[in-house]
């Protein structure tokens, strides 16, 4: 283990600001675009249904 | 068949009728919308790229470039506000409809600007954040394109109407349009640049509000007028 | 394994599905084991001080964006050639993920210029043509959704995506190319002069980004199958159980 | 002209006089005619004789060189609105919106033209044009006679007095034009008036048919 | 009715075609000309407008400006060069026509830069003058302008051809284009910019003129195969 | 299919198996013919069958899902310019530049199509479709009916031994009619084949003339 302490380690040498923007916008990107594949797949889902609800109104 | 004269159509109906209506095409297609907006945002970036990104100039020049590109995108929008209408009929049968035109016309302007003007005026901050622009300025930037916005869709109605049919298309509409667009250029940009070297904006900003009252007065008629010579 | 089997997209749909969750398990795991590797036990760097540490995804994240535009290409060239219908659904599924690593290469890199280089931005070759490759996934997917027929959308697109395919080589070889202010590679074929942990750790979080990258598009894919197939048998029988 | 001799119902449209020039040539000039109701008149020539500049100079889209257009006894341009009210136009152009659905199309036509309908009644009518399997799908999609089909339901629901139509059975086939027949014929039996030109024989079964030749 | 197989088409024959034919329609209505170059000169002009006038900010921001009006200027003419064609099916017969489509493609690229990129070649030492830029300056500006916008030209056609039918029109062709002419934005502005603060404008006009290159090699061809997809 | 006897002579255009679908529906599948020089084959049925689609599968314009085209025993798709040379399109869309003359459009459709003919030439062919008077000016001013007769000069030009033609009878009055199946009789008498959707019963003296029904 390089650090010594919790700290340092937030610290990240002083360059805490530059690290830590770049390591969050990766997880707020994945996060992201979880989210997005879930709603489409609902979204996908649903059109089915809808879909076939015409078809029956028909 | 009755032949009562029916009721006759209404400013309110037609206005309605047509906001409604390019609203929901607008929104069949959301992308004419986001697109406008990446136009925006694509041109207020391509000028650090020509210029060079000193940060004193950039915020020097902010405020031109973001009217500057404000005023492009409305007026890449344009073509499109009669054009396709011109050419599947459409504007036949609102000439000939009981409504008068001034109802319809102002209808579309009114729906033209909700999909083009509204959303540059909205994101108009982020872009001058860009810029490195005071939040003072951002304001005055914003409530400038907030006013302004609304006139260059008039203006900009009112050119697409004549220019319909005739030929040169687009470059005649930029021929006529770009010179109009100028003056609310000059007090749009002149608001934000007033507001950063301290000096009040209100002189700008109540002229362009003239503006925009004399435009609402006079412009959607000069549209009806403009297409009903349009469809002959 | 019989090719032809699974580019159908009904077996492709439930091949997906059992491969995905997989995909997502491995990326999790590599993921924390280079994220262990890169932000605890790598040293410092003697030059930047910790700020390199950004290298564990930049790096990454950078291959990614060049990586799946030429896969994505590979699939568009097939659609253009065989008509397959597949590979068409395939590349729309993977230019999202492509755009996302994209903007976070971008991302990670102007916040590691600032402390080196001392701006965020510089319009240099390598990150110029970057951007451009950002703007060549965000003209694909809204040029393979404008139109009202998908096969249409597909065709043009792929089109696009191969014209668009010239800008890889200027992103990889600008640094050469041109004297840039971004460094030139460190990593290739002739070897590394890297801390053996460093590149462990990069190493290990690039395959962490490809399983990733796998997972999403085989998910995507098959919401895109749905919405194409929606109206055939098969995907009727299937929502019905 | 010709035709079945005149009924005794007053003239809903009367046009005297009407005079036309397009370029150098004179298309028609001297030109007049009534129409009551009940009345059928078929514009016919051969092509390029001004059938179309004769119908849009009558909606009042083209400014005709001379004459006047009485509607209901009054020139026309007195109350353009008042004339517009009761008169449905279709031209050679579809006006169809290639990204609304046949149900929207119809909607927004029929709201334009002032008519208020209902949606069953609109499904009806596009149903009565087998297109009720297709009124959800974007109008682009549909083939060059179902899009005319389209016209006809906005026909079939447009209260409007007088028709004025341009090459109505254009694309249309043997169904199509039957359908298009049936609903001229409860138009006329109505009291309704149309003035059409077309290359085909029109016969509804109602209705007084004439015809107006152009040179 | 000869059933001997025809003489196959050719390549200069659809070339010849493609510019014989749009040059003359340009020649009918020389306004799209006039026009293209009536804009370049609105937005050159537009922007000592937005940002006032110093003499030394404008020598700064010339080249830039120049280069970004006419970028534009050629974008604002895109959405005209296939747009007509594929509206009245000409592009149909085109595809159909024995001669390969790299012929009367290239042809109608041709012809389009010689109606829009020429004109603002020729004239943007003039404009070069009211920024006050130097002789030298200005002649390697329009050099850079001679060799870069054939390649806006081949660039744009691309695009053009790829959003034939799609929503959203003009506003996803500059989603497409716009980016693609980003770099050629940033070397020809750079060469005149080098050349104005003493550098050699040489690297920047080479690497034009192999951009220009590769577009004549590659381009044409995607173009045709674009038509062919729109046409479908 | 009905029709006369086939004659003795080969099959020119031949198609087989061709399937293609739209949207939800399949249009039609395992469609095959062969159309032998001297015949005229019609496509028939109803709006929204599928003719459209057919001739442009047929011309290469769409891609069908499944099927081949043979032009002269040889798949279209080994060499597509060899077809393309021996094939006049005549679809929906006029392909006219409004502002060029009927001359000048005349000019370019046939230079497009590798045709060589000398002014003369052309100047005969649109006199004898009635537009020698009209010849100079732009297109954008003649009538729906003028604008079609431009086609048929087109058509009568083309060394072309195949016609597709999608309505060729659309806005064209009786002599136009008239004219036109003399045109086609013509191309028939001189070995040539044609392919034709409409909704008109075509009739040319000579030729054998085959139906195709879709459903
Ligand atoms: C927005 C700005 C940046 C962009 C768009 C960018 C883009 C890229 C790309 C595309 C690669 C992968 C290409 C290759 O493997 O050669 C890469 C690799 C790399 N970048 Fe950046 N970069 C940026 C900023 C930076 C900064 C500021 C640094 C550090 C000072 C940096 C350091 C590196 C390193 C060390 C590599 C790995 C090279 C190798 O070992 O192969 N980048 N970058
Ligand atoms: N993208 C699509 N989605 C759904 N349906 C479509 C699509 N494109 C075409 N269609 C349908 O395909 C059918 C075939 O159209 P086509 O134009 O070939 O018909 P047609 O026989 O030429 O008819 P017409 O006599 O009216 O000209 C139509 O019913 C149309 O609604
Ligand atoms: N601006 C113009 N200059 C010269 N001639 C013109 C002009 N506009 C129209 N014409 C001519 O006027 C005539 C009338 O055209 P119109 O469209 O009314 O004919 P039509 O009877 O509807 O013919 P069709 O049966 O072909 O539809 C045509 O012969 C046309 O060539
Ligand atoms: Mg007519
Ligand atoms: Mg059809």
């Amino acid at each position: 283990m390089y650090w010594s302490s919790w700290s340092d380690f937030r610290a990240m040498g002083g360059h805490a600001f530059f690290v830590w923007m770049s390591y969050g916008a990766l997880l707020l990107a994945v996060v992201v675009e979880m989210l997005l594949l879930r709603a489409r797949r609902k979204r996908a889902l649903a059109a089915i249904e809808e879909e076939r609800d015409l078809e029956t109104e028909n | 068949m009755n032949s009562v004269p029916q009721a006759p159509g209404s400013f309110s109906g037609g206005f309605a009728w047509a906001m409604a209506r390019d609203l929901r095409l607008a929104w069949r297609h959301p992308d004419e919308a986001v697109l406008t907006v990446a136009f925006f945002v694509l041109v207020a970036s391509l000028f650090p790229l020509g210029i060079g990104a000193e940060p004193q100039l950039l915020q020097r020049i902010g405020p031109g470039v973001i009217w500057v590109g404000a005023l492009l995108a409305a007026f890449l929008a344009l073509p499109g506000l009669f054009a396709a209408d011109y050419a599947d009929g459409s504007l036949e049968q609102m000439t000939l409809s009981p409504h008068p035109a001034l109802g319809w016309a102002g209808g579309k302007i009114a729906a033209h600007w909700i999909v083009s003007g509204l959303p540059l005026t909205l994101l108009s901050p982020l872009i001058g954040l860009q810029y490195g622009l005071t939040p003072d300025t951002l304001l005055v930037q914003a409530l400038s394109l907030a006013i302004g916005t609304p006139v260059l869709s008039l203006l900009g109605g009112a050119c697409a109407a004549l220019a319909l049919g005739a030929r040169g298309g687009g470059m005649l509409l930029a021929l006529l349009a770009l010179p109009l667009f100028v003056p609310v250029l000059i007090f749009g940009a002149g608001a934000a640049e007033a507001q950063a070297t301290g000096l009040s904006p209100a002189p700008h900003l109540s002229l362009l509000a003239a503006a925009l009252i004399a435009a609402l007065v006079g412009l959607p008629w000069a549209v009806g007028a403009a297409v009903r010579i349009a469809v002959d | 394994m019989n090719w032809f089997y699974f580019s159908s997209p009904s077996t492709f749909y439930g091949l997906a599905g059992r491969l995905a969750p997989w995909c997502f398990v491995s990326a999790a795991v590599l993921a924390a084991w280079g994220l262990y590797l890169g932000l605890l036990v790598a040293p410092t760097d003697a030059q930047q001080g910790e700020v390199y540490r950004v290298i564990f995804i930049h790096v990454p994240t950078a291959w990614m964006s060049m990586f799946l535009y030429f896969i994505m290409a590979c699939y568009c060239g097939l659609t253009l050639v065989f008509n397959t219908r597949l590979s068409a659904m395939m590349a729309r599924a993977i230019a999202p993920t492509g755009a996302m690593f994209t903007f976070v290469a971008l991302w990670t890199g102007s916040f590691w210029g600032r402390p080196t280089w001392g701006t965020y931005w510089v319009w240099d070759a390598r990150l110029t043509s970057e951007l451009v490759l950002l703007f060549l996934y965000f003209g694909y997917i809204a040029l393979a959704n404008a139109f009202e027929d998908p096969r249409r959308g597909d065709r043009a697109a792929a089109l696009l995506a191969l014209i668009g395919v010239v800008n890889l080589p200027i992103i990889y070889f600008s640094v050469q190319w041109w004297n840039t202010l971004h460094q030139g590679s460190s990593v290739n074929f002739k070897g590394t002069s890297m801390h053996v942990t460093m590149l462990t750790g990069m190493l290990v979080m690039s395959f962490a980004a490809w399983m990733y990258a796998i997972g999403a598009a085989l998910v995507r894919v098959r919401s895109i199958i749905l919405e194409r197939e929606r109206r055939t048998q098969w995907v009727r029988e299937l929502k019905a159980a | 002209m010709t035709g079945k001799h005149r009924s005794g119902t007053p003239d809903v449209l009367q046009v005297r006089d009407l005079a036309c020039r397009r370029g150098p040539a004179l298309l028609f000039s001297g030109l007049g005619f009534e129409v009551a109701g009940g009345e059928l008149l078929c514009v016919r020539g051969p092509n390029g004789c001004g059938k179309t500049t004769l119908l849009r100079c009558v909606t009042g889209l083209t400014r005709p060189d001379e004459g006047t257009i009485l509607w209901h006894g009054e020139p026309s341009h007195v109350d353009p609105e008042r004339m517009r009210a009761g008169m449905a136009y279709a031209g050679h152009l579809p006006s169809l919106k290639d990204d609304l659905t046949a149900e929207e199309n119809l909607e927004f036509s029929l709201r334009l033209r002032g008519a208020a309908t209902t949606p069953g009644e609109r499904r009806e009518a596009l149903a009565a044009v087998g297109l009720d399997k297709r009124r959800r799908i974007p109008s682009r999609r549909l083939s060059a006679g179902q899009r005319r089909r389209i016209g006809l339901a906005r026909l079939a629901l447009d209260p409007a007095e007088l028709w004025i139509l341009d090459e109505p059975l254009t694309a249309l086939d043997d169904a199509g034009q039957a359908l298009f027949t049936e609903l001229l014929d409860r138009h006329l039996a109505a009291g309704g008036l149309a003035l059409a030109a077309t290359h085909h024989r029109l016969a509804p079964a109602s209705g007084v048919v004439r015809e107006l030749r152009l040179a």
